[in-house]
């Protein structure tokens, strides 16, 4: 598949932008109490989400979990408002309501974050039959962690899905870890993918530390929704680098197994391409990386300096009028 | 007036609204075809009428089911979908008590989440307790939800055509047993408010607080007494979120009396919550302990003899009024 | 595969003895009021309860759902007592607190009926659990439909049951029809089967109305199971010559299909087999048929003279003590 | 005595009754590797003593958790299982609702069910509404589970305990934020009845019915008042089915005066039941309304100072108390 080099350049812009985010939110943690609740990062996880994004359009939709800032990142969700929901100020993108866990971006069109594992799944479904019975040609797109795919909602989701031939296109990132129990402890099953085949629908695994290839494989499944013939599972094979959450001391995790999967780490990997190519400079990506820290240092000040929600600020936002 | 049966009702209701707005949509199993052919039930004809596209035959897959009305709603479609017995929201509890009712308040109040979930709900069907099970307080327990749950034929029209065109989740509570009791329904269009509860027989000598199929078995009661020279004032909640505590206070101010009737389950029921609310708010002007009429602690049993035991009679409430008097 | 004549015997005998049952209950409903409840009957479908029960050991466990009367009594369960519970009488298995809907039979290892669709998986790889825990020689058997087959538990169970190899056979009983939707009406796999694959345990589809076919696949997968090899999917293809209930008129279900699974039934297949290989004559089938007859008609009298259970007992049975 | 955070007492607990009885098993998501190395954490080590046969994490498939809990407790064993936390309890609830509690009862007494669920509750720790959501009112209002929410460490031991040994499913409901609040634990075994509540602080002037987490803020008004000269009787109800209703209605008809304090939200919350007991049973001897001080109707917020104002604290009891004296 031939990838306009402008898309190359853009998913590596998201991806260096969500490593900053993330890298500085890890260095945050550090010192205790500066940034509230749990913080579940993607790190080394950022070319799903940039090359997932990247074939999407603005109109198409995603429906996120608990490890989403690099989703809404590469869906274009402004780092100052994620940001400062994170810090869970009032100027956050949810008002402090959320906080980092269920994160709602409804201008980037990801409006349903859940921290219910498996819980996306029919939410997802939700939204793309809405986009079917309005003739809209947009797609949603869910995003989820190989545990969930145990969870049964999965299951329904999937199996509605193919039946209404719902413009839905189901991410799976396997991270080779749900919590503290790797792939094989969770499932017999050898790929997530295998299960398509239970719901007549195509499955496919990719390369998720590859974001040519993640891009490829959804551009493609959008055409199919697109087209009418219904869902797709997609696997992406990746690998969490940190631990679960930036308090999990990964001691479940195998020394070589992080050092070696740290040497596959998506973004070198495109931007050798790139250089290879010759479509980018060296200087250009120090550029971008000083722009993406600039961003990030810039959404932390904002978020630092903005006030927490007044406490009465709880009683608003449960009901519509 | 016509005269129709709650299932026939809800028909009309939804048969007004969808005609109404084309964003309008049902699913649920079996809404289209069933296996009944039942001018009674609350979705004959509507797949006629609106075709396959708005009436949705889905799977047996409750979270599903849920799941769609929550994420189409988001995308601004005005789902209304069914949970086949009550028993079985647990399946879908998840989609709506953490989803349904929380995303639009983890969005800071940018998302809304129209959608209806209809429930069949009641004993006597001797189907037994997998099929009978009354969870009215469960999802009264749960902010971000209305609960809505009619008494009468005409109520349940007007209430779910509010449900339809209200921008929050509303769980719309059937008690399957008011299918087959035809009531007076106005011709005409009306909506009945959500959060208003109704005085159904005005009373000044004591208040019987009371919702869903239990309004007959409270009016039995009701006439009873009368003949007794005591007179029951009859409030049918109509709605348990949002709570019309007024009207409950209103009554209880000037009877000084209350008694609650419900089908569910005594320890948790939603008596509960309309005892805190009176103890609370009129406990000056109450001049006798309360009396709560409901379901014993027991799973619905199957047997006719059992379940008659478990379902509260006009006999119960009697004892429980002359008791206070 | 070599089944002992006296197993084909033991079969026909349970399938009559099932048709006996189901057609008077089917009689009795003719009369409004006489039987409470919903009916849920098996007629067409004697083949699956009765080749998995003759393929078991007593001690070997059965899960069942609402429409669980063949598998019962091909179980070994006494009429009497089950009619007098499906008619909610205080002398029933379950002292009128079931019905007919969720019978329960701990006495010939059935003890977990639900009607709630799909619940039985997990209930069955509870008890295989527990066979396996304390190194039993025995095994469990969930009977389910091909609607349960959409529910979210079916997924989380077979998922746990493969990664765990517990001794469990899934049976899935695929009479066409989940309420009054047709089997491509709620799912677009092709099998239920093809879903085993994504739990890596075999799947199998089988001639449902073939009760040897069946007999030889559960005698297959019941030694998988006991050598800790773990479950196994049996489809069982079938049919529901009634309707959902005896109240359901079977409007959506076409005649001619109806006509043309009558004429597969279960039943003659197996006697005209056994009268073809001259182990069985004529008389002695016209026996059995009398024989059933004779103790289908003595249970009725049983459940009609038995007394409904005393108001006040439903508040028994509640609480173990 | 031994200090321990509740999450060690639980431990404790398991080890003990592990120990004992070779059918009592664990299971769940990460009760034996879990994220955290921590031994404030309620399954810590576990795993290592008892292995992996007895010790079982799961999927993450909380249907199948409690499915696995109910198939194995028919057939003789003594599943402990973990639903990770409360919002969770909806993915398993039709397996506690409708089977756990039924299934005997649809027996005819025939099977007993006895496991053990243990879920976390709790806000305070930041995560939101998907993490943070009190339900035990909820598992309250369903004939055939009992509910023990402990508030104090030497209470989870003995209540755990004597929970894995009922013969009936039992829903053990553990606050987060007491895991890291040391208290006395006896050394020696014992036993803690399910169903009895514990005065936790005898007083005259006021009964302050709570539980759980509730404790502590319980405590503090009670000292605050303590100085004006008012005696708050603190009453931790420990388990809510079965209830203890007569050590209730014995305080109240020493005091008085009611106020019944929880974390969970308002509408449909546990204190509706303790009201309706009171205004059923002491009617004659309440001297003052009732004041319920518990969370807002409103999901949990993440953010620190939502947060903090949805959980109830001493100045509103104190507040409350006042009010009613
Ligand atoms: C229904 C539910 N159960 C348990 C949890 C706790 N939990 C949070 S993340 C997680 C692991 C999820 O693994 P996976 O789906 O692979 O996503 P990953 O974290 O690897 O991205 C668990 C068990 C939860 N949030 N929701
Ligand atoms: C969770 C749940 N949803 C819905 C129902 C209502 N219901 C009873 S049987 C049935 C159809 C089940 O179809 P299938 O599993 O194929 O079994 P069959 O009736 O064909 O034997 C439905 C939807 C139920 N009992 N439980
Ligand atoms: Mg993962
Ligand atoms: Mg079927």
């Amino acid at each position: 598949m031939q990838i306009p080099v402008e898309k190359k350049r853009e998913m590596l812009w998201t991806m260096i932008l969500s490593r900053a985010f993330s890298d500085t939110l890890s260095e945050l943690c550090k010192t205790q109490g500066r940034v509230p609740g749990m913080m579940i990062l993607s790190t080394g996880q950022e070319a799903v989400g940039s090359g997932v994004c990247a074939a999407l359009l603005p109109e198409d939709v995603i429906v996120t979990n608990h490890r989403s800032h690099s989703h809404l990142l590469a869906k274009g969700a402004d780092p100052r408002a994620l940001m400062a929901e994170i810090y869970c100020k009032s100027t956050g993108c949810n008002k402090g309501k959320s906080g980092t866990l269920h994160l709602a971006v409804p201008e980037v069109n990801a409006p349903c974050t859940s921290t219910v594992v498996g819980a996306g799944l029919p939410l997802a479904v939700g939204q793309a039959f809405a986009q079917q019975y309005r003739e809209e040609r947009r797609v949603t797109v869910c995003f989820f962690g190989d545990g969930a795919a145990d969870e049964g909602s999965f299951h329904e989701a999937l199996n509605l899905a193919s039946l209404w031939r719902l413009p839905v296109i189901f991410v799976c990132e396997n991270n080779l870890y749900a919590g503290a129990q790797r792939y094989e402890e969770h499932t017999r099953t050898r790929h997530v993918a295998d299960r398509a085949e239970g719901y007549a629908i195509p499955g496919e695994v990719v390369d998720g530390n590859d974001v040519l290839a993640v891009y490829a494989s959804l551009t493609k499944s959008r055409q199919r929704a697109l087209a009418g013939e219904g869902p797709t599972l997609l696997e992406c094979k990746t690998y969490r680098c940190h631990g679960h959450s930036e308090s999990d001391p990964q001691h479940y995790q195998p020394e070589e197994e992080i050092r070696s999967w740290r040497g596959k780490c998506p973004i070198p990997r495109l931007s050798d391409n790139l250089l290879a190519e010759g479509r980018i400079t060296r200087d250009e990506i120090r550029e971008m990386q000083a722009k993406a820290e600039a961003m990030v240092r810039d959404a932390v000040s904002f978020a630092e300096a903005s006030p927490y929600p007044l406490a009465e600020e709880a009683l608003e936002d449960v009901w519509a009028d | 007036m016509q005269q129709l049966g709650m299932g026939q009702a809800v028909n009309q209701a939804l048969r007004e609204e969808m005609r109404r707005n084309s964003e309008v949509f049902i699913a649920g199993e079996g809404v289209g075809v069933g296996i009944h052919v039942n001018p009674m039930f609350p979705t004959t004809g509507l797949l006629e009428e609106f075709g396959s596209k708005r009436v949705r035959d889905t799977p047996v897959s409750e979270a599903a089911i849920a799941g769609l009305a929550v994420g189409a709603a988001e995308a601004g479609l005005r789902p209304v979908v069914e949970i086949m017995f009550n028993p079985f929201i647990t399946l879908a509890s998840d989609m709506i008590v953490n989803h349904a009712a929380k995303l639009r308040y983890l969005s800071g109040g940018k998302s809304s989440f129209p959608l209806v979930i209809r429930v069949k709900t009641g004993a006597g069907f001797g189907a037994g307790c997998q099929h009978s099970h009354n969870l009215e307080a469960w999802l009264a327990h749960c902010p971000g939800l209305k609960v809505v749950m009619p008494a009468t034929p005409a109520d349940a029209k007007g209430l779910l055509k509010s449900a339809i065109r209200d921008d929050n989740p509303v769980i719309f509570i059937e008690d399957m047993m008011l299918y087959f009791a035809p009531g007076p329904v106005p011709e005409e269009e009306y909506l009945t408010p959500i959060g208003k509860a109704d005085v159904k027989r005005p009373g000044g000598d004591v208040s019987l607080v009371t919702w869903g199929n239990m309004l007959g078995v409270a009016f039995k009661a009701a006439e009873r007494l009368a003949q007794e020279g005591v007179e029951v004032e009859v409030v049918d909640l109509r709605s348990l979120v949002p709570l019309d505590t007024e009207t409950i206070l209103e009554s209880v101010r000037k009877t000084g009396r209350l008694v609650v009737l419900h089908e569910a389950t005594r320890t948790g029921g939603f008596a509960g919550e309309v005892s805190a609310v009176v103890m609370e708010h009129a406990f000056g002007e109450l001049k006798a302990p309360l009396r709560r009429v409901t379901g014993p602690d027991i799973p619905v049993p199957a047997s006719p003899t059992l379940e008659r035991f478990y379902i509260p009679d006009e006999e119960q409430v009697v004892t429980a009024v002359r008791e206070i008097l």
